[in-house]
């Protein structure tokens, strides 16, 4: 019933999407392709919470480090920064051969990416927690490991979060090159957008992906208010 | 109405027939490969398959697992006996021209085996480069095969690695006497490279035989009458590890490689690219008409 | 049981805390302290003063071990601090910091309960303490616990970072300028709480202040530093007052000593009139007999009757008139020029 | 591992380096529409920032906003833009085939580190420092070029910093519209089955970016009108994001 | 010419900084000041006290606009400053924040040129300018001149403020607190310092402090604020202390408030003891007749002599004994009693 309806109306005229129109904004599309518009935007969210996660897994003990051993701090933000530069056109096919055409692949590619802004800030959260408070907690008799955890992490979360918002938004963006490899989400259709002239598919895919940054953004913002609320009503004193 | 619209029209079926397992198919993104990855995934679902499809952009994405992860792929039987020279025998290996599939596929056979690849029956439809001009171009010219381009100085418009290749740039100056002043990687039979040719950057652009849009764009392909193009029928590449297990894929697939032709093929990637029917869509129809399901 | 019981028979003899022969140069060849070798006996109540840079904190936290010393040894209680686990010596020093140092992300009751937690007690122990320990330092639970840090004032945040490091009932008690963002009424009142629990709670107590009135009213023992970490002058408050050991003690001490003895001179009975003729309807107002001549003369100066009744108890004993001051700074004069 | 091999024998090879399509030329191309991009990001970005940042308000709708840019792959936005008829394709100057459409695209990506540290910068400049600077009577004007720009100088710079370096990273998508720049040698390479030069292409860029990135480094630390010993308490990454909660504790009882 | 002429005119009459009913209420309702009156004269020197929060700060803002009041009007020279460029108004009026505020990306003689420079003076004179006052200050220009403001203590830092404010010879001068962070002695010496260079530019100075020893010590007149920015009393310093108007100032200026009731009482020539047998030479140390009956008695109290000889330039006038001592005590209280 669908297939005929769909094509009696391409007989009629052409759909707003039909490359003979190739309109820009098309509800028409949105409604035909309503499946795969799901299913990829379902993939990006996966593919790029995935990433985030891994990638904070990684940049906590990695940023500990950095701070445990002040000699090694260079090395591992050069390191994050060189992977960084890596076009992503060349890390994920050489990655492949190890991780198959898969999810995975693009959830470590976009982890590395991510590793660069995620150390970088919670290195600068930890040192944003007041000294005095770092010494209060030391002359209280608090261990290293505890002071860590409880005083500093806490305190260390404003900034932190900062950081990890705006990991989370590059990484949005970043996850549709996994089309690369099959796995890009919302990319496979910018992708594929670019590809044939599909101006609809291509607009329609790029706000989505927008409109995905902005409700991960919010749900961290939401989260950073819930997780911190001694900061609330404070910025009023001068 | 999901599961019979595009999606996978065959997973109806699949209960009826036998549990075979599964299978996964790879292949490129662009809308030919696609449509006919839509049709092997249709009818290996049909035939008791659990299928798993991942579409990428360049050929190199899937090599890099084919064949040990990836089981079945929709190939060009010249696109993956060169593919197969070249990383075999480095970047600036000797090309395979041959015009003829079968011939080609002899020639690749020790490449094939050591890849652990077979090809199974080649079809009568095939889809090589084609180069084409803008109808004001060709008449004001007097241009309607390559050769008539012998001497002419043209920007071309192709494929990343167009340049050098024998069935492309190189082909076109060395054979051919063309003087190609730039390359523009601009992608295979891709909107940029038509877009080019038709705002008058190149004159000359490197397409599809089976883009059927050639025509309502005000474009026209030039004969290959020197024959540069090696074939590029299609043809089904399988593991020859799974083929070892999954004999009868051979069936199903080589049923599909004998029902379609180059026209069925134009039309069809008409309906992708000019209606925006979806792969799956297209593919399902054309293989209830054609009777294979 | 031997290790303790042998402690026990040392407690007598060893201070609770000493330093000998402690320096502290830092990395870049700041010397900081110098040659320090101070005693500090159990429940005393130690000042250090000295003007801003001279070694004062760095000497407090080489007591905990936040900063470590590059020559000599401190003992706490007989034992060397450097063969301690830091943590653990740090749970039994309460400190105070200079800058306070609540934990912004804890509300005010979780701020003072965290040593008791460290410790391992219950939370609900924890909690009991805490809100005593908050009543302690006059400041309501039921207005301040749920608050942060940042929700209270300068003052009443120092009060709450000499409730946390009180939670632990430490023997010893390190205080780095803990009334400095008060203003003087309050901290007043604060000396006087604080002197009140200590007198109670029997701490050892080393407080650091740059405010040598600070020092001389709270001090069982006022140290004088020397810019460069030198100790000047270590001694009872009156003595330092009034016998400065140099010329660098004697302009810190400032040139109104003089009436800062006042107030650390007692009153004494040879200087109170018999109450003859006075009723005590006459007298607006008494005095104690247990406070300083400064005070005394304070409310003589302040009456306009020019005599003022001395009481021991509700027991009236006399009455002080300009007199009895007079003769009380001759005494104290007196006494000084023998000392001298 | 050929690849290693071949990619070693791509960077050794001089003509790899030289002509029309060598590195070095490629480079050349990809440096001016970098700086070109960061300029003119530098150019927009700045003002706004630093003047929200000095009048005190709407810095963050603008960080909010700029970032939330960030969410528009560079690639789609290139396409985008390539696809649609201005800017299109057209040549434009030195930048080559669609140099108009990939600066556009560039300069939105580098947008949003310039305006985030810009801003910040500013605001954090110690309210003290900006009170003493009214009380004297400054105006407006002379309180922001004598005061406050000199003391944001080196957290904008920092910002730049990252922009530069990502916008460099970046610029090789120029490639997938015919575009300018070391893109060409790494598309080049994958499409080809030449792993090795792709790799090269890959390695260029990214000693490339060390360099610019070491290089901004040493423009930020020049910028800072504070000479001080180095502690671990400066600025000395790429960072987007700057320790604020510090300066609100101290700020308490006032 | 005519403006001129008038303002001078008027000069005689006006004072140099009114207050009329002025108010603060904060954007969040925080009461800062309320309704306060203030007249301060041409050359004056006015502390403003109270305890921490009482909108001493907010009061001093309003004078030059960096606050704007709620209510009321403020006279500078009879103009009233919301009618003036707030830019304008500044450059005539000196502030030194309670922050000190210094430009941490300027050297020191950089941040003092500031100002002059501001005023369009050239690079030269404003450097010239800017040595001398580090020099008053006390800050040697060879050694300080080219580092950095993180390079100076707290204390120094504090003095460079002061330098910077007075650059521009402002006829009116408003410091918050400007020693707070400096040790009692360097404290004592800038209070000295500036005594003598008000007096001598004969500046108008409003004096933020939360330090009633020092408000005492350097204001011709007193304004203690209470809590919520009410002016509970505005008299000076002798009145303050002798006759608080109120409890709250009572307890503000403290139970020893007899005792700093000296430091303000002048040394009076009928307390001084004629010369008669006291050799010179057998003085151990002398007073001048300009210092207060405290200091007298200080400088008594630490000699042991118990006799002080008492000068009038070079000359000898008398000896200052305790019974001296005593009767200019019950002089003082005397004249209390009077005034009450
Ligand atoms: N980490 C350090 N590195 C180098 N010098 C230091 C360091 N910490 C302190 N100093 C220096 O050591 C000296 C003593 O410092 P300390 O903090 O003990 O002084 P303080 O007496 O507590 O002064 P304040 O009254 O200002 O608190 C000072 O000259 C100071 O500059
Ligand atoms: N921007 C503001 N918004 C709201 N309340 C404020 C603001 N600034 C100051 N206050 C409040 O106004 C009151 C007076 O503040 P002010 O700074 O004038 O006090 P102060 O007397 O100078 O105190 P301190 O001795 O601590 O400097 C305080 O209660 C303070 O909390
Ligand atoms: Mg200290
Ligand atoms: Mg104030």
């Amino acid at each position: 019933m669908t297939l005929l309806a769909a094509a009696v109306t391409a007989a009629d005229a052409p759909s707003c999407y039909s490359r003979l129109t190739n309109e820009w904004f098309c509800w028409q599309y949105v409604q035909d392709r309503r499946t795969e518009l799901v299913d990829a935007t379902v993939e990006h969210l996966q593919i790029t919470v995935i990433a985030i996660v891994v990638s904070v897994l990684i940049a906590f003990p990695l940023a500990l480090l950095a701070r445990r051993i002040p000699r090694i701090e260079a090395l591992i933000l050069g390191l994050a920064t060189a992977v960084y530069t890596i076009p992503s056109l060349a890390l994920l096919p050489l990655l492949v051969p190890f991780t198959d055409l898969s999810r995975t692949t693009v959830v470590i590619g976009l982890s590395l990416y991510a590793l660069t802004i995620l150390v970088r800030s919670i290195l600068e959260g930890l040192r944003s927690v007041p000294d005095e408070v770092r010494e209060s907690a030391t002359g209280l008799g608090y261990g290293a490991t505890r002071r860590l955890f409880r005083v500093e992490l806490p305190l260390a979360l404003p900034v932190m979060m900062a950081g990890l918002r705006v990991a989370t938004v590059s990484t949005v963006a970043l996850t549709t090159v996994g089309t690369i490899v099959s796995y890009g989400g919302l990319g496979n259709l910018i992708s594929d957008g670019v590809q044939t002239n599909f101006r609809a598919e291509l607009m329609t895919a790029s706000i989505i992906c927008v409109a995905l940054a902005v409700v991960l953004d919010l749900l961290i913002v939401g989260s950073q208010w819930l997780l911190t609320p001694w900061t609330h009503g404070r910025s009023a004193r001068t | 109405d999901l599961s019979e619209g595009s999606d996978s029209p065959g997973a109806d079926d699949s209960s009826a027939a036998a549990d075979n397992g599964p299978v996964s198919i790879s292949g490129q993104s662009f809308p030919e490969a696609a449509l006919v990855a839509a049709m092997y995934d249709e009818l290996l679902t049909n035939a008791g398959y659990d299928t798993d499809v991942k579409l990428v952009d360049t050929r190199d994405a899937y090599m890099a697992t084919f064949p040990d992860s990836i089981d079945v792929v929709p190939e060009y039987v010249g696109g993956i006996v060169n593919f197969l020279n070249s990383r075999e025998n480095g970047a600036k290996a000797q090309p395979f021209t041959a015009g003829d599939g079968a011939e080609l596929a002899t020639q690749g056979a020790d490449l094939l085996d050591g890849a652990k690849i077979t090809l199974l029956d080649q079809s009568a439809a095939t889809d090589t480069n084609a180069f084409f001009v803008t109808k004001d171009y060709s008449e004001s010219e007097g241009v309607t095969k390559l050769s008539d381009l012998k001497g002419k100085s043209v920007v071309l418009a192709a494929a990343p690695d167009c340049e050098g290749r024998l069935d492309c740039e190189g082909g076109l100056s060395d054979k051919y006497g063309i003087d190609i002043t730039k390359v523009l990687p601009l992608g295979y039979a891709s909107d940029q490279t038509y877009q080019s040719v038709i705002k008058g950057e190149a004159q000359l652009g490197e397409t599809s035989t089976t883009d059927g849009t050639l025509e309502s764009q005000g474009l026209v392909v030039l004969e290959d009458d020197m024959q540069i193009q090696p074939a590029q029928n299609l043809v089904p590449a399988v593991s020859s590890a799974f083929l070892e297990q999954h004999p009868d894929v051979a069936d199903v697939l080589n049923g599909l490689m004998a029902a379609l032709t180059t026209e069925d093929l134009t039309e069809l990637n008409g309906e992708v690219a000019v209606d925006r029917k979806t792969p799956e869509e297209v593919a399902h129809s054309y293989l209830e008409s054609a009777g294979l399901l | 049981m031997d290790a303790t019981s042998s402690t026990g028979a040392q407690r007598a003899t060893v201070p609770m805390i000493r330093l000998s022969g402690v320096g502290k140069t830092y990395d870049d060849g700041t010397v900081a302290v110098q040659e320090l070798d101070l005693e500090i006996e159990r429940g005393e109540l130690v000042c250090l003063v000295g003007p801003s840079g001279c070694g004062k904190s760095t000497t407090l936290k080489m007591i905990n071990r936040l900063i470590e010393p590059t020559t000599g040894t401190i003992e706490i209680d007989g034992d060397d601090v450097t063969h301690q686990d830091p943590v653990k010596l740090r749970r039994s020093i309460g400190y105070v910091i200079q800058q306070v140092g609540l934990f912004p992300h804890q509300k005010i009751l979780a701020n003072v309960m965290t040593v008791p937690l460290l410790y391992g007690e219950s939370k609900s122990v924890a909690r009991e303490r805490a809100r005593e320990l908050l009543d302690l330092v006059g400041l309501d639970p039921a207005t301040y616990a749920d608050r942060y840090p940042h929700q209270l004032s300068g003052g009443q945040q120092q009060r709450v970072g000499v409730a946390r490091a009180l939670a632990a009932n430490p023997p010893v008690l390190l205080m780095d300028e803990p009334f400095g963002a008060v203003d003087p009424v309050v901290r007043t009142r604060l000396q006087d709480e604080f002197l009140r629990l200590q007198d109670e709670v029997g701490v050892t107590v080393v407080f650091v202040t740059h405010d040598i009135d600070e020092a001389v009213r709270l001090g069982d023992r006022v140290a004088v530093f020397a810019s460069g970490g030198r100790l000047a002058q270590f001694d009872t408050p009156a003595r330092v007052l009034g016998r400065p050991s140099d010329e660098f003690v004697a302009e810190f001490v400032g040139s109104t000593s003089g009436l800062r003895r006042l107030t650390v001179t007692p009153l004494d009975p040879a200087h109170i009139e018999p109450l003859d003729g006075v009723r005590t309807g006459d007298l607006a107002a008494t005095v104690g007999t247990d406070i300083s001549l400064g005070e005394a003369l304070a409310v003589l100066l302040r009456e306009d009757r020019g005599v003022v009744g001395v009481r021991d108890g509700t027991q009236f004993v006399g009455v002080l008139t300009p007199n009895g001051v007079h003769r009380a700074l001759r005494a104290a004069l007196a006494e000084m020029a023998t000392e001298g | 591992m050929t690849v290693v091999t071949d990619a070693w024998d791509y960077l050794t090879t001089a003509s790899s380096w030289t002509g029309e399509d060598g590195m070095l030329h490629l480079m050349e191309q990809q440096l001016l529409l970098t700086i070109t991009a960061l300029l003119v990001a530098m150019l927009v970005g700045l003002p706004i920032a630093l003047w929200l940042g000095h009048i005190g308000r709407g810095g963050l709708l603008a960080i909010n906003i700029s970032n939330i840019g960030r969410a528009v792959p560079t690639f789609a936005l290139l396409a985008l833009l390539v696809v649609a008829d201005w800017p299109g394709t057209r040549e434009f100057g030195p930048y080559g085939r669609a140099g108009l459409a990939t600066i556009i695209a560039l300069t939105l990506f580098a947008l949003p580190p310039i305006i985030t540290s810009a801003n910040v910068a500013i605001r954090e400049v110690s309210p003290a420092v900006r009170q003493a600077a009214d009380g004297m009577g400054m105006t407006g004007g002379q309180k922001f070029w004598r005061v406050e720009l000199p003391l944001a100088a080196a957290l904008v710079m920092s910002g730049v910093r990252l922009a530069l370096v990502q916008v460099w990273a970046t610029a090789t998508i120029a490639a997938l519209v015919a575009g300018p720049g070391l893109g060409r040698v790494i598309t080049d390479g994958f499409y080809r089955t030449n792993y090795g030069k792709g790799i090269a292409g890959a390695i260029v860029v990214a000693v490339v970016a060390l360099v610019l990135e070491a290089l901004a480094a040493f423009a930020q630390r020049r910028l800072d009108p504070v000479p001080r010993e180095p502690s671990p308490k400066r600025h000395r990454g790429m960072s987007v994001t700057r320790p604020m909660v510090a300066e609100e504790t101290d700020t308490v009882g006032h």
